[in-house]
């Protein structure tokens, strides 16, 4: 059974959400961004899941909370990438500079 | 009312009968009739045609050929070549002195058998030819092509009784129209005499 | 004086190979530290399952081309070794041997990722398979889940292939073989839902153990519920390993060869072996769920696995030998709009039969399911075009 | 046996180091499909450091929901909308070293925090063993209120999906 100390944990999650969020911060694709955001949803769980392994809150929660987590990073990726779709089929572009007037 | 799926069941049902009685059934009956060619060999049948082959009667000398070239002219493929020999006069000899076959481009399709007047010419039933080269290993020569009657009437019995038969006819009716009459000078038998 | 890892298992044949491998863990404990001794274990487990893989499918390839053979009335592959036996070795070495070709503007590492990539889940499943008592390679008690959810990563290797071969024929094959691995894959996920529901567990080993019972009645195929889920999972399964009839996207008619269109040589040999080991996987599984797994009354268990999982494959290769092609859209309606809501069926009627006493349950369950078949099969009727007319006359 | 524990510690750092360096693959390749790969790469990373937690069950989840589906779906996403014209876009905007910027002092911020607190760490519950039917029992028990909201959150998100992404033919007579 490997231990390994909380913090461990807890820095390799924040590297991980900080690269998703430079990724969300700096990509010009939409999907890129997504999947970017994808990542920082990860590192969300891991973290959730690495609290309730180490601290004594009754030990399902987190794992609960992973769950849900999941399900509604599902749900958006859905309805973003349909967006994303819908967007193409009209602008003919995915690139977020590209897509910068409020009235087309 | 279709009971949903019956369809497929029946399917199902034609392909596992068809795959159990394959084990059993004799090949005539739906078993499974595949030979397995080189180990067992197909039975004789005689009508099978393959590449062409002259027959001579008794000694190869006597072949049947005439070289009148008729096979020559009807083979679709123009794989035959006949050059006629001449005798000291320089007369044609009614003989081939060159007779090649191409079996290379030959499509075993019996057209020179059909037009030979002299029945001199027949599809034989060897396929297993090979030859270390494409374009002239597979050219035969007269002498290649030569087979005696014997073997024709050994590879297609009923045909070969037939044309000897005719033969034999055709032997006698000439003995007997040469016979009766030795009083008359031979000029007039002229044009029949070529017809041998 | 018997070393401490074979003591408590009994030497029969049932156990030969639990016998074995322990023998040669007690061989290798004279010179190896313990801890060492524990990878020894991992490592012997690994070689097992990544020999079997390989030969099993092997050995598939003839099966199938022996049995299409018979039921076609021609005799099957006989020429290389006694009866074909040796005809998979002669395929293999043409496998290796053949020219490994790639097209000019491929993605080159994408390209050579997707066959590596397809091999490994359909390699890890054996993991999960309990091959006889005591004989499953990782007594997982999440064994269901992991199997389900590595078969449902070969969707990635797929869309590797079919995109790096920039190819029109493989990227269509390929989004279509997505499109119905991941429809076929809810059905199949549902259709596993009851046996983890009677058996109270995840863990393929339990699920064996609860179907035992005097006369192996206690099938899980010998209850209502049981036929359908098996009935649903079989058709799922043939459909996610891309065997016919289900098998559009590599149709050689159609789309030459689908997804692995551009693949030649060792990489079409991989797509080739996954194809077959999660062919072999998806039956065993399937005997394991409904048919018993290893349970039966006299033979060894592992002969008793093997047996079934044979049988089933004889069915898959059955079904190749008789049904034409689906089309599109009726592949795609016949897993959302039929087998799915018979799956959600099959779980509410598992629950009521878990309630109710045994004959009464019989009666009201094969009522409910043939309403609902009916009515399904009144559901889908294919929308049958009005007659077309042609104004010149017929 | 301290090597095999000593050497399993070590796999596991490798494995976060492989999840870090596929996630800056997803971040800054070129290639969206490339960007796709990495991502159902480090999300089974990720699953495999769930095992490492005990949430075997949460693993078996993320692999099949994360690279099963969500994956699939972005791959379709690219494939529907890249072109296959290898123009050579920029792939990132030109706030870039701005945003380093930022992120390097998010990290220092919240790394220092992580370093200093106390995290109340009990024993207990590191031997604590979550079963899969204690999850069931929690799921079904005290989150059944959310269980349900997410059901129908699903299906509104299903629905959804469709009509935004159907191409909306004109509807024939």
């Amino acid at each position: 059974m490997i231990v390994l100390p909380l913090s461990h944990i807890l820095i390799f999650s924040l590297l991980l959400f900080a690269i998703g969020l430079y990724g969300a911060l700096v990509r010009r694709n939409i999907i890129g961004i997504l999947i970017s955001i994808e990542l920082m949803l990860n590192a969300a769980n891991v973290n959730l899941i690495a609290f309730s392994k180490y601290t004594s809150l009754a030990p399902e929660t987190g794992q609960i909370f992973a769950f849900f987590v999941i399900a509604l990073a599902a749900a958006a990726a859905a309805v973003g990438l349909a967006i994303v779709l819908a967007l193409y089929r009209i602008r003919k572009t995915v690139y977020t500079d590209e897509v910068n007037l409020l009235k087309w | 009312m279709t009971v949903f799926g019956w369809g497929v069941f029946k399917g199902m049902m034609v392909t596992l009968k068809n795959f159990l009685t394959s084990y059993y059934r004799k090949p005539d009956e739906g078993g499974i009739f595949t030979v397995q060619y080189p180990e067992e060999r197909e039975k004789k049948i005689e009508n099978f045609r393959n590449f062409p082959f002259l027959v001579y009667d008794e000694t190869p000398g006597k072949i049947r050929c005439v070289a009148c070239g008729i096979c020559e002219r009807e083979c679709p493929t123009k794989c035959i070549h006949i050059e006629m020999e001449l005798d000291a006069t320089g007369k044609p000899a009614r003989k081939p002195a060159v007779f090649d076959i191409d079996y290379g481009l030959c499509m075993n399709c019996g057209m020179c058998e059909e037009v030979c007047p002299f029945d001199s010419i027949f599809m034989d039933h060897v396929f297993e030819i090979t030859a270390p080269e494409r374009q002239t290993g597979l050219v035969r020569h007269k002498d290649a092509l030569l087979k005696a009657n014997e073997y024709f009437q050994k590879i297609r019995p009923t045909l070969a009784s037939v044309i000897d038969q005719k033969r034999k006819a055709a032997e006698e009716k000439k003995k007997a129209a040469a016979a009766p009459q030795p009083v008359p000078p031979p000029s007039t038998g002229g044009p029949t005499q070529g017809a041998v | 004086m018997i070393p401490p890892m074979l003591r408590g298992i009994e030497f029969n044949v049932d156990m030969i190979f639990v016998t074995a491998k322990a023998w040669i863990l007690s061989l290798l404990a004279q010179f190896l530290p313990a801890w060492l001794l524990v990878l020894a274990s991992i490592v012997i487990s690994g070689v097992v399952i990544l020999c079997l893989g390989p030969v099993i499918m092997m050995y598939l390839t003839l099966l199938e081309r022996k049995l299409l053979g018979r039921i076609q009335n021609r005799y099957g592959p006989n020429r290389v070794g006694k009866w074909g036996l040796l005809q998979p070795i002669a395929d293999g070495i043409k496998m290796f041997t053949k020219e490994d070709i790639v097209p000019a503007n491929a993605d080159k590492i994408v390209h050579l990722l997707a066959p590596i990539v397809i091999v490994v889940p359909a390699l890890m499943v054996f993991l999960v398979v309990p091959f006889g008592e005591r004989m499953t390679a990782v007594n997982l008690n999440i064994g269901l889940l992991f199997f389900i959810a590595v078969s449902s990563i070969t969707i990635l290797p797929i869309f590797m292939g079919s995109w790096a071969s920039r190819n029109k024929y493989s990227l269509l094959g390929g989004m279509r073989t997505a499109a119905q691995m991941i429809s076929y894959e809810i059905p199949m996920t549902l259709a596993v839902v009851p046996a983890i529901m009677m058996s109270q567990s995840l863990s393929t080993n339990t699920i064996v153990l609860s179907q035992v019972g005097d006369y192996d009645l206690h099938w899980y195929i010998f209850t209502p519920w049981g036929i359908v889920g098996f009935i649903v999972f079989f058709l799922c399964a043939t459909a996610e390993c891309n065997r016919p009839p289900f098998d559009l996207p590599e149709a050689e008619s159609e789309l030459v060869a689908g997804f692995h269109t551009e693949y030649s040589g060792m990489k079409f040999a991989l797509f080739y072996m996954a194809e077959y080991m999660n062919a072999f996987t998806l039956c065993a599984i399937a005997a394991t769920l409904f048919l018993g797994g290893w349970q039966g009354p006299f033979l060894p268990s592992w002969l008793w696995f093997f047996g079934k999982t044979f049988l089933l494959i004889c069915v898959m290769i059955w079904f190749r030998g008789t049904f034409p092609r689906f089309r599109v859209d009726h592949l795609m309606g016949f897993a959302w709009k039929f087998l799915l809501p018979l799956t959600l069926l099959n779980i509410l009627l598992t629950a009521l039969w878990q309630f109710t006493s045994n004959l009464a349950a019989w009666f009201w369950s094969i009522l409910i399911l043939g309403i609902s078949l009916w009515t399904l099969v009144k559901l889908n009727r294919t929308f049958v075009p009005e007659k077309r007319h042609y104004p010149m006359g017929n | 046996m301290p090597i095999l524990e000593m050497a399993a510690k070590f796999g596991v750092y490798a494995v976060m180091g492989v999840i870090l360096i596929f996630a800056l693959g997803v971040v800054t390749l070129r290639n969206l499909f490339h960007c796709a790969l990495c991502l159902a790469a480090a999300l089974i990373g990720i699953a495999s450091i769930y095992v490492v937690l005990q949430a075997e069950y949460l693993a078996g989840v993320q692999i099949l929901l994360y690279v099963g589906a969500v994956v699939t779906l972005v791959i379709f996403a690219i494939m529907l909308t890249e072109h296959l014209a290898g123009k050579t876009v920029r792939q990132n905007n030109s706030q870039s070293p701005l945003a380093i910027m930022a992120l390097l002092g998010f990290m220092a911020l919240i790394g220092t925090v992580i370093v200093k607190t106390p995290w109340p760490v009990t024993p207990a519950a590191l031997a604590s063993k979550v079963s899969v039917m204690g999850l069931g029992k929690a799921l079904m028990g005290a989150y059944v209120f959310p269980f349900e909201v997410i059901s129908i959150l699903l299906i509104a998100v299903l629905v959804g999906t469709v009509i935004i992404a159907k191409k909306d033919t004109p509807e024939r007579s």
